[in-house]
């Protein structure tokens, strides 16, 4: 996964750079599996390999394929990556170690979910049953972002007629 | 320094979030802006799905005779920011189309370039 | 009741005639008599409150707390009471004599010009009868900001500029430095009500007493003292009828009256004689004094002269105020009444002399007495008086200031004003002298006969000189009157302005 | 009914967007947005009143019991953030129709009823909510909807503008994810006030610190602190009038509130300003704010710009109150919000007026409005003065206590500076009056007033600001209220 | 034309087979992997594999995007829709207890209800974006 993401960095074509980003999602979908969550491997397959990439190739069949070399200093944005990295680093050094049981996630209130959830709820997939009753209301959010996300898209990338008035306009200000 | 070996799976999230965040703030271009807030958001994941890993856990599906099952809450999550993250990429691209229409260009500078002082 | 009532007449009355008169723009005639009318209407109202006052009520109008013990409230007693008086009286005359000037100038948006006269009025009635320092602060605010179209009337670069000087100044240190104080005031004391004795007597000591005085003192900018005076001088390319009404009379005695108040009902006479805090403010106070005299004498303009001229007088109120004794309070009370009726006669004069002969450089006007000797002759009569040589009013103030200053101890004041009086000689005299007595120049046609005064149409050419309408002339010459009458009056007005002083 | 009245106050708003999308009239759509919004305002005025009746209101979605399920949870504070967002909103819809003809296209308007509709239930859910995830969910999506809403300005940097706003906003938004990840691993709980009482026992490790920076960097950036602002001038400069004027008022007021919940209430007082030293750098940072951000706005030549960067300015005024760390600078803060909402959000109002008549926001061009539309322009005077702070506006209020809890926490320096930069912004409002009243029109200046469906609002909106200005009651008391619970010194 | 031709048949056969598939997770989320958003998209990603296929008009023809747009709002309103049933059933928001007497055949309802809804908007949304992106492109 990481030579994905320093060919990402690197890489200045594009398309190599959605292809990668796919590999990618596969990849992380992959792990997914491997740490046991099965349902989000299957989204993340769905949705970073196949959805993203379809979306992603659309646009730079809309735009262009070939990135501009950057001219700009990267170092301040090193800087704050480094920064970002390092808090992060600092905050891991107290988390519960690698697949550790014990670790206050695990407890509180995942027992109730694991034992009581299939049969409060009738379903043995104990995601589908948290993502849909115990945690419902978050998914009622999630599907309002994506209706938002489809009103986004439409009145931004709708014939509109108006629209042209307006882009030609903006071109004859510039 | 053994005390360390477990972390060392966060540790290669963390830098995988980082290029992300890298490209993000770096890179002029939307398109790869895009591409870099879906490998920030992505290692967010794997962040919260590793955390809920439990060892000989399996996948959070009550079936008979396994005892030890992965963390649920994890996943539920991330399925929901999964989702999140593919409306603002969709959202984004949508935008990035239009800007290209605008100003014939997708690198900063050069939208920077074509649009004279403030309005 | 009658009496609340009446103050509330007091200010609504100017608001109300600003209504009236924004209402009658179209027709200059129905809105020039609204403003009359508003004028005489809302002197009527304060004078009906002065039997009160002298009686020792302290009529009160409630309107609303903001914060619970905090509100707008208003509270008359004799110190604004004086005020309320001198300003609502001005006003009538001045209408009369803005009348006169701004038809015979031909002055462009002369409805907007009136408005916001009127609401000046109204804040400075405010400013005079507020009952806490939060109400006079408003009232302060609102006359800063409705005196500002006024200052900039003639919207020329020149003027816009002014203008800007003008807010800059007023503003800031009204925002920057009082509001400090008040929050501060607020915060150690839990009140804003202007008490008798004072409400900071054992909350604040030392230095920060000292430091919080400076914050009122550079806050009120209107009082401008030496540093902040700047804007008064910049204010002078409004039409004349705003300097002689709102900078002889309504903001920059709104300026020396809340000093006053402040001294009185927040430090407290007393708590500032006994820890001495400020006695640095007296050393300002002489030293605008002087240098402001000096530097009037500098000017050639008539109008900047007497804005200097008036920048010093101004510190003969804050000297009081600093002196804190109940001699020099008194005195410096009385100041802005008798400063208010020499100045404005002044102010008129200059304005009838642009008006009739289109001159404003002092060097220019020799000679001119002859033609316009009313107008000189009153000149003459508010020069004497502002310099304080009986029988005119502006003796007495100086006077009980100088007895102030012998009661505190501080003699080198009384030399101060001393001084001051020879200064104002200097400066002052030499105007009315010279439009008397210095030989017509070459040219000069001949005078037209006196009293001529026939209106004006602000064309006539240079060489037709004569005395200005009758609009301007009558209320010049009422004011010098009162500047005379005034000095029969001292008495009374001391008597009366007793209770503020009284321990 | 009333026991479900959190539910419903989300709910209204989200049912509604979708409605719209069916019933696609363009005055039916109207009609609707106004109602559900109204609707939403009144169920904020009461549960309000609930709250301060009657303390604490928490619902559970779904049934499900606390830490399991997602709770609601509603106290003084957040019942004020719904009151200022739905007022807000009910406030600006109705000056959308006669504004969007001019700003927008007229065929979309269903669509952007219902991406209106959707960011008000975002804000709402946001600011209800009693779960960290649930929080990040409805962030999302009202940053969606915001940056839909700015992509229909009129001018083609509105594209630019949207889409620097939504990477910065996603962000800030996968900060807080990150911090809540981190929260969660050392918790194993979502719930706010679960969080908060299960974090002592961690000993404050250092995942929780490095937990603390993500969640309140991320909310920093949210609200615009300086000097992660970035996003914003430009944001609210192009997007449309009434766009921007429903954004500056409700937006990164619920940012604040975002910030001021993780401080007070998550993490708590003692973790949050007694272990680790957060006061200070806020502090420093909210100075900043104020005088950059004052400074700049001095020189800007549009007045939508320099209005932007006054609400960078003004959201100094609000962290600065919160650094203070005591129940008065709370106080102050919370009343700022409030009565920063209603200024900007009239302000640019009186902008979108403007708008309905030329295009440019030029100050320049502004010459001699005062009299070509002297009714917009007295509102923009007066919400000025608002701004400035002069008396008898709500913008007083919260200058003078701020003030006050400035010198009560013996800070008076502080206090100058609150000052001080006020008078920055008596310069840069004096700018705009200065050209709308003492300068000559230029050729192409408009002629006509703004129709009333216009001015209306604008003109609400600046009698709240007198009437808050006068009967300070209702904000001060919420907040003082809010800000003894966050403090934790009991109602 | 020939591969294009395979492509066609091929397409033509998989179709039912993605939506079976498609509908099979959407409604056996209950017990194994999946559920209705995977189910959208799923969905969605077969009608887009019929537009790449057939072109756009061909898939404009099956599902205009006036359908497509409701379908958004549809989605949404069933599973809000839901969530107010609860309520007037005397439950709190998004309580399933009560849609039936029982309530884990109550929970097990809601859940497939919900479930339902996601998909739905989801598929209709992930087809609706495909349209934009392509037609914007000719």
């Amino acid at each position: 996964m990481a030579v994905a993401v320093i060919g990402i960095v690197r890489a200045r074509n594009l398309f190599v750079v959605v292809m990668l980003t796919g590999i990618y999602s596969l990849l992380a979908a992959t792990i997914f599996v491997v740490l046991d969550a099965v349902d989000v491997a299957f989204t993340e397959a769905a949705v970073g390999a196949g959805i993203s990439t379809v979306l992603f190739l659309g646009t730079l069949a809309l735009t262009t394929s070939e990135e501009k070399k950057p001219v700009h200093n990267a170092w301040i944005s090193l800087a704050v990556v480094a920064v970002t990295g390092a808090v992060l680093i600092y905050g891991t050094l107290d988390m519960p170690r690698y697949g550790d049981p014990a670790a206050p996630a695990n407890h509180h209130v995942i027992p109730e979910y694991l034992e009581q959830g299939p049969e409060k709820t009738g379903v043995p997939n104990v995601v589908t049953a948290v993502l849909a009753s115990y945690r419902g209301y978050d998914t009622l959010g999630e599907v309002a972002v994506i209706f938002t996300a489809g009103i986004g898209v439409v009145v931004l990338l709708g014939q509109w007629r108006a629209h042209r008035r307006r882009d030609e306009r903006a071109e004859d200000e510039a | 320094m053994v005390d360390f070996v477990g972390l060392y799976n966060y540790w290669i999230v963390v830098f995988l979030m980082m290029a992300g965040l890298y490209l993000v703030i770096e890179h002029g271009n939307l398109v790869k802006k895009m591409v870099g807030l879906t490998v920030f958001q992505a290692a967010v994941f794997l962040l919260y799905i590793t955390l809920g890993k439990v060892r000989d856990g399996t996948a959070p599906i009550i079936a008979e005779g396994i005892e030890t099952y992965s963390n649920p809450l994890p996943h539920v999550l991330i399925l929901t920011a999964i989702v999140v993250g593919v409306a603002t990429l969709a959202l984004g691209l949508a935008l990035v189309v239009r800007i290209r229409d605008a100003y014939g260009t997708i690198e900063e500078d050069e939208i920077g370039d074509q649009d004279g002082p403030a309005i | 009741m009658r009496v609340e009532l009446a103050m509330a007449v007091a200010l609504a009355g100017p608001l109300a005639g600003a209504a009236a008169i924004a209402l009658f723009g179209r027709r200059p005639n129905l809105r020039d008599g609204a403003m009359i009318v508003a004028s005489v209407v809302t002197f009527l109202a304060v004078y009906r409150i002065l039997p009160a006052v002298d009686a020792g009520g302290r009529p009160e109008l409630f309107l609303f707390d903001f914060v619970p013990g905090l509100g707008i409230r208003f509270v008359i007693e004799p110190l604004g009471m004086l005020f309320a008086l001198v300003a609502s009286f001005l006003w009538i005359v001045t209408s009369f004599y803005a009348i006169g000037y701004m038809r015979g100038h031909g002055e462009e948006n002369q409805t907007r010009f009136y408005v916001c006269f009127a609401i000046a009025i109204s804040a400075a009635l405010g400013v005079a009868m507020s009952g806490n320092m939060l109400t006079l602060f408003i009232a302060y605010e609102v006359l800063t900001l409705s005196t500002y179209p006024l200052v900039t009337h003639h919207q020329s670069p020149e003027s816009m500029r002014a203008g800007r000087t003008y807010l800059g100044i007023l503003l800031s240190t009204s925002i920057g430095l009082q509001l400090v104080g008040i929050v501060w005031t607020y915060g150690a004391t839990g009140t804003l009500d202007f008490t008798p004795g004072g409400i900071l007597a054992g909350k604040v000591e030392g230095w920060p007493l000292i430091v919080l005085l400076f914050l009122y003192m550079y806050g009120i900018g209107k009082a401008a003292l030496l540093p902040i005076h700047r804007w008064l001088p910049a204010a002078m390319v409004a039409p004349t009828p705003v300097s002689a009404l709102l900078h002889a009379v309504a903001v920059v005695k709104a300026g020396v009256f809340t000093v006053l108040k402040v001294a009185i009902y927040i430090f407290g006479v007393d708590y500032l004689s006994e820890t001495g805090a400020s006695t640095w403010l007296m050393y300002v106070a002489g030293a605008t004094v002087v240098i402001a005299s000096l530097v009037a004498l500098t000017k050639d303009n008539l109008k900047a002269r007497l804005a200097y001229s008036t920048v010093s007088q101004l510190s003969y109120v804050v000297l009081g105020a600093a002196l804190a004794t109940s001699w020099s309070v008194v005195g410096g009370a009385m100041h802005i009444a008798m400063h208010a009726f020499g100045k404005i006669t002044l102010f008129f004069c200059a304005g009838a002399i642009m008006v009739a002969a289109h001159k404003t450089e002092i060097s220019d006007m020799a000679g001119l007495g002859r033609r316009m000797p009313f107008t000189f002759a009153a000149f003459a009569v508010g020069a004497l008086s502002v310099t304080g040589l009986p029988p005119l009013g502006g003796v007495w103030s100086k006077w009980y200031l100088g007895l102030g200053a012998v009661e505190a101890e501080q003699l080198i004041f009384v030399a101060v004003l001393m001084i001051s009086s020879l200064l104002n000689v200097a400066y002052l005299i030499p105007v009315a002298a010279r439009g008397f007595i210095s030989p017509k120049r070459e040219g000069d046609p001949v005078p037209q006969p006196v009293g001529a005064a026939v209106a004006h149409d602000g064309h006539e050419d240079e060489d037709g000189i004569r005395e200005a309408p009758m609009f301007c002339v009558v209320p010049l010459c009422l004011t010098a009157i009162g500047c005379l009458a005034l000095f029969f009056a001292a008495d009374d007005i001391a008597a009366f302005l007793a209770p503020i002083a009284q321990r | 009914m009333t026991a479900h009245l959190p539910a419903l106050q989300v709910v209204i708003t989200l049912l509604a967007a979708p409605a719209c999308i069916l019933v696609r009239g363009r005055d039916l759509t109207f009609w609707l947005a106004l109602l559900t919004t109204w609707a939403a305002f009144a169920v904020s005025c009461l549960l309000l009143d609930q709250v301060m009746t009657s303390g604490i209101v928490s619902y559970e979605l779904g049934g499900w019991a606390a830490p399991f399920g997602i709770e609601y949870r509603v106290d003084a504070l957040n019942a004020f953030v719904l009151l200022i967002v739905s007022g807000i909103g009910a406030i600006v819809l109705p000056f959308t129709p006669r504004s969007l003809l001019i700003e927008m296209v007229g065929e979309k308007a269903y669509l952007f009823y219902c991406a209106f509709l959707l960011c008000v239930t975002g804000l709402l859910g946001v600011a209800i909510t009693g779960d960290a995830f649930n929080l990040f969910v409805f962030l999302e999506i009202s940053s969606l909807a915001s940056c839909i809403l700015i992509s229909l300005g009129p001018h083609r940097r509105a594209l630019t503008a949207a889409f620097q706003y939504l990477i910065v906003g996603t962000i800030g938004a996968t900060f807080i994810v990150i911090g809540i990840g981190l929260i969660y691993g050392a918790t194993g709980t979502l719930n706010l006030n679960d969080i908060a009482e299960r974090l002592p026992a961690t000993g404050y490790n250092r995942t929780v610190i490095a937990a603390f920076a993500f969640l309140i960097v991320g909310a920093a950036i949210k609200l615009a602190l300086f000097p992660l602002h970035f996003w914003l001038p430009k944001a609210y400069t192009y997007a449309p009038s009434t766009v921007s004027a429903f954004l500056a008022a409700t937006a990164t007021k619920v940012g604040v509130y975002v910030l001021i919940r993780f401080l007070f209430t998550v993490f708590g007082v003692k973790f949050s300003f007694d272990i680790l030293p957060t006061a200070l750098p806020l502090m420093l940072l909210a100075v900043l704010a104020m005088f950059v951000a004052s400074t700049v706005a001095i020189f800007q030549d549009s007045v939508k710009r320099m209005l932007a960067y006054s609400s960078v300015a003004q959201i100094g005024y609000m962290v600065l109150g919160l650094s203070l760390v005591t129940v008065d600078g709370l106080t102050a803060s919370i009343v700022h919000l409030f009565n920063h909402a209603l200024m900007k959000g009239a302000l640019f109002l009186a902008i979108g007026c403007i708008a309905y008549r030329q295009s440019s926001f030029r100050i320049d061009d502004l010459a001699g409005m005062g009299r070509r539309m002297p009714w917009t322009m007295a509102a923009f005077t007066a919400g000025g003065l608002s701004l400035i702070g002069i008396p008898l506006t709500a913008g007083f209020i919260s200058k003078w206590y701020l003030i006050l809890a400035a010198l009560a926490a013996d800070e008076p320096l502080i206090a100058a500076l609150i000052v001080i930069s006020s008078l920055l912004a008596v310069i840069y409002v004096w700018r705009v009056v200065e050209a709308a009243y003492f300068r000559e029109p230029g050729p192409g200046a408009p002629s006509g007033e703004a129709p009333l469906a216009l001015l209306i609002p604008t003109w609400v909106l600046i009698a709240l600001n007198v009437y808050f200005g006068i009967e300070t009651s209702l904000p001060v008391g919420v907040s003082e209220h809010a800000a003894r619970a966050l403090m934790g010194a009991g109602p | 034309m020939n591969d294009l031709l395979v492509l066609r048949i091929v397409t033509k056969i998989l179709m039912p087979f993605i939506l079976l598939f498609a509908l099979y997770v959407q409604f056996h989320g209950d017990y194994g992997p999946g559920g209705g958003f995977q189910a959208g998209v799923i969905f969605g990603a077969g009608f887009i594999l019929y537009g790449l296929v057939y072109g756009l008009d061909a898939l404009r023809g099956v599902l205009s995007s006036d359908v497509l747009r409701a379908g958004f709002a549809i989605g949404l309103l069933i599973f809000a829709g839901v969530g107010v049933a609860g309520l007037l059933l005397g439950g709190n928001y998004l309580d399933y207890n009560v849609l039936s007497s029982d309530p884990v055949k109550g929970q097990h309802l809601g859940i497939l209800l919900i479930e339902f809804g996601v998909g739905v908007t989801v598929a209709s949304v992930m087809i609706s974006i495909f349209y934009y992106f392509a037609g914007r492109g000719r």
